[in-house]
């Protein structure tokens, strides 16, 4: 059972940080309507160096949409946002360490579509605002 | 295949071990030389070496457009094609020119909704239930808001069927249609189609039913059912993709409108206007699919050989022992009627961990696969009926006549060991 | 069929001859033990074995349904599926997401149709040709009826092709869509797309190109032409029935409503509405013709192998020549464009009897299916367009990259037979 | 050219009692959409006996069309109504006595068709007249 590699299982099992958080810079929510994988993403930032302090998530769905998030709130903090929006799938697929087919591929994207989304959301309005 | 003549003499077994050697599929090895465990037939079934011979044979010998040419192929091909509509027909108990050759069940059925848009107005009604397939809910939703007409919904009962006492309610004289489905590709019930028709005509209502999952896997006549109009796919009963049916009562046809303009579904045209051919003609506009139509009848000729009724009892016996045997253990959940008697050959189902938390259908399915077993996770293109079962998806087991029960142990075996995995 | 590099060099009688090897159809005997004669291959062409083995394959091996399926097959069916789109995009300098598979032309025609009826009010208009096949036609009439849009038409030239001065005065800043056909399939005329493309766009309308006759046989990139539909057959360019293209350029087709709902084009749905799938998915309702889009795939591959413009060469040759040695005739009325540059690989014509006295295409086209020889006789589905030529039907010789030259001759060798029996 | 033949193309380019009648009974017309066949036939009935005294024709079409209507001008006068009611698709494949396609069929079946729905007419209206 190659690709449920018992890392995958333990995070879905006891997900890292999973839980909200009362003091985030963000907050974001998305799903994948094909399959009702649902992940919602807590983000506190430091404003000066534009960096990642702490991610939090909650959410239910498959265990490679989950694990993977899970994962991510580890990778994340320390990380610039330039950074983390030039996370690719191929990074992604690493991070899992499995073979995905495309279908499940979406899976493991989703955690880190809805932060990318969120940061996106956060520069947007950061050029509105004039800053 | 051809069968021997004495039906109750012919162990069951032996029959299928039969059947699976008209399918050239099952001879090949998917993924690490594995076996494949075929059991998504409510998506699409596998082909026979008949229907695939049968193509090969239409486009090696025969290939031509029909109806118009006065030439040899187009001749034979003409009639090859005339006489795939009588086959389906006899399959439901229909004339040829009540089967309209569509590309898949959904074809028809946006056909008729879209024929019924030209006849609806404010306050006329339209009946579906709450098990429908997208493809009988979207289609009605898009009319319903163009004319102003209403959609109304027959509840599920409690045994997991429509519920007789909801038609009664909801079918009133302002109901112009009821579309329902007579099994449902999630739930496998087998809904109560004779009671439902009657009262729809009773109210002077036309009656639709989707036979997607019910035209392949049980004997069907249109003459008892009495619906004015029946789809169907080609694909899920061994023919090819890209050709269905839809049957329509010759005089609901006469009067309809077709969905589609051109080509020979027309009699005479003016630059101005046009008028249309016979039936079933009208609702076939452009160059047809002929090969898939003569495989389609292919298709429902080794069906009919076959009989119903012995596809009907495969399908029964398999699913009654897959049920039987997830009962047996105690972190499956079944979704559908209790009653096996009013159950076709699906079988939706979640499994959880030893703490009771759901392992994730498309983990399930992933799993599965990786041991050579197809099966569906998701929703099953019935999100609205998903939603109300309370879970984000569900696995989902669908049977057809070449399966066997090695096979329900080794998927029974590969569910254990996922539970395990993740308990 | 592999070709050998060096263009030139290659004899194209040769080549031809290498090209009919791949044509199973060619191998067999019709009626009486004769050599088939195809020449009706403007209704539909043959299919090389390539084509048919990709069926046969596809059935074989991998038949599965698409996109939702987390199984090998399914996955290993939805990447040939995808990769036919992008197969058949390249084909016309489209990409993936802008390639809708259809049954037909005539349902992709009815696509836009249909779509645009939602978008038109009273005076509105919509142009089209005199030259139109009724698939063109059809469902504009219909469509114009139902809004109030009325439904105007560029004139044919003296020269047989649509009159560009006619363009400049009927389209004009009401016109919605101007719809017209790339190459017609009576005239054989090569109208001047380039051209009603910019008067089109220049007064904001939308315009579609009927390229059921034009894909098939000439070198066309959407990127010169600019439609923002273009509407072909599979069938007719070696694939088999049943499928189809709809292009639309990305951003139309964004805008533009579906003509089917349910099954794979939706998103997400609820009892009360539903949202979308991504293009082309969200064009393709129910389940596809998966097998036939792959061996669409596999055709058009045969197709850019071959290379489009050896195509239309080797079109251009027989054309070229079944003109000259019919004008050698005194009995002989040819339709169509003079120039041979505006002409594709189809030849209207009718023969007389020595008194003058039309000899009817019904019994000319039966008397060359007695030597084996297939044409077409008839209106040819553009009847408005064949009263406009003062004949009751036409006789239509319409060639492929399997024809040869030896073939004309017999044929006309038959042609003087019946022109002396009636005489 | 077996379909073809010399008879058919004889009565086709010569066809019999190829005229309108001054003093018809009946008069009527159709075509065959298809091929643009179209024949328009006069009949003079015996009212008394309720026989086909003659019959000609005008149209315009194939071969097949044109012929086997020129020998039905041959074949109907002295048959009674009932008779001429009765004639069946196979008592014209005899006549035309060579084997036809079903598109090439409806040709051939074009003249005995238009002949029929104008004796149902002149029925009717005897029904309606209350003969
Ligand atoms: C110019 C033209 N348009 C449309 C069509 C319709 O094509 P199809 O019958 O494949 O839908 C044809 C083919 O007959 C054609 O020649
Ligand atoms: C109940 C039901 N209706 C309609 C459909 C649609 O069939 P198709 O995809 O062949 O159009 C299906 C199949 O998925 C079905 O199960």
């Amino acid at each position: 059972m190659d690709i449920y590699r018992e890392n995958i299982i333990e995070h879905y099992k006891n997900p890292l940080n999973h839980h909200p958080m009362e003091d985030a810079t963000l907050v974001d929510e998305d799903l994948n309507p094909l399959c009702g994988d649902r992940i919602k993403i807590w983000v506190k930032l430091d404003g000066s160096t534009e960096t990642v302090e702490s991610m939090t998530f909650q959410g239910n769905g498959c265990a490679i949409s989950q694990a993977t998030t899970s994962m991510l709130t580890e990778v994340v903090p320390g990380m610039s946002i330039d950074e983390v929006e030039s996370i690719s799938q191929e990074d992604i697929r690493e991070l899992v360490g499995v073979s995905l087919s495309p279908v499940r591929l979406k899976c493991a994207l989703l955690g880190i579509k809805v932060v990318q989304a969120a940061l996106l959301k956060y520069r947007a309005n950061q050029i509105k605002n004039g800053e | 295949m051809n069968i021997i003549s004495d039906d109750d003499a012919m162990n069951q077994q032996i029959l299928v071990e039969k059947i699976r050697e008209d399918f050239p599929i099952f001879k090949q090895k998917v993924r690490n030389n594995l076996d494949l465990v075929y059991l998504d037939n409510a998506a699409t079934t596998q082909k026979p070496r008949q229907v695939i011979e049968s193509l090969t044979d239409y486009y090696t010998h025969w290939n031509s457009n029909v109806h118009r040419g006065i030439h040899y192929l187009s001749e034979v091909a003409s009639d090859m094609y005339e006489k795939a509509h009588q086959d389906v027909g006899k399959l439901i108990g229909a004339s040829m020119e009540e089967i309209i050759f569509t590309k898949n069940t959904t074809e028809g059925l946006n056909l008729v909704a879209r024929g019924l848009e030209q006849k609806l107005k404010p306050g006329d009604e339209i009946v579906l239930s709450r098990m429908e397939h997208h493809s009988n809910l979207v289609p009605f939703q898009i009319i319903a808001k163009r004319t102003g007409a209403k959609l109304k919904f027959i509840e599920t009962s409690n045994s997991q069927l429509l519920d007789i006492h909801s038609a009664e309610k909801v079918i009133t004289d302002n109901t112009k249609l009821v579309s329902v489905p007579h099994m449902s590709n999630v739930l496998g019930s087998i809904n109560p189609m004779e009671q439902i028709s009657e009262i729809a005509h009773e109210h002077n209502s036309l009656f639709m039913i989707d036979g997607a999952q019910s035209v392949p896997h049980i004997p069907i006549n249109v003459k008892t059912l009495n619906p004015d109009f029946l789809a169907f796919s080609g694909h899920k009963m061994l023919a090819p993709m890209g050709i269905g049916t839809l049957y329509g009562k010759a005089s609901v046809l006469e009067e309809f409108e077709p969905l589609l303009y051109g080509g020979d579904m027309i009699r005479s045209v003016s630059y101005e206007s046009a008028t249309w051919n016979d039936l079933p003609w009208k609702f076939e506009a452009g160059t047809p699919n002929v090969g898939g139509g003569i495989a389609f009848g292919t298709a429902v000729n080794y069906l009919l050989d076959l009989d119903m009724h012995r596809v009907r009892r495969i399908e029964h016996d398999l699913t009654n022992y897959l049920i039987k045997r997830m009962k047996e253990t105690d972190y499956v959940k079944i979704f559908g009627p209790e009653d096996i008697n009013h159950r076709g050959g699906v079988v939706s189902f979640n499994i959880f961990n030893k703490d009771g938390m759901l392992i994730h259908p498309h983990d399930v399915s992933t799993l599965l696969d990786e041991k050579g077993i197809a099966i569906r996770a998701g929703h099953h293109c019935a999100q609205p009926l998903i939603e109300s079962l309370h879970t984000p998806a569900t696995n989902r087991i669908s049977f057809y006549i070449y399966n066997t029960f090695q096979e329900i142990d080794y998927t029974l075996e590969v569910l254990e060991n996922i539970h395990t995995m993740f308990s």
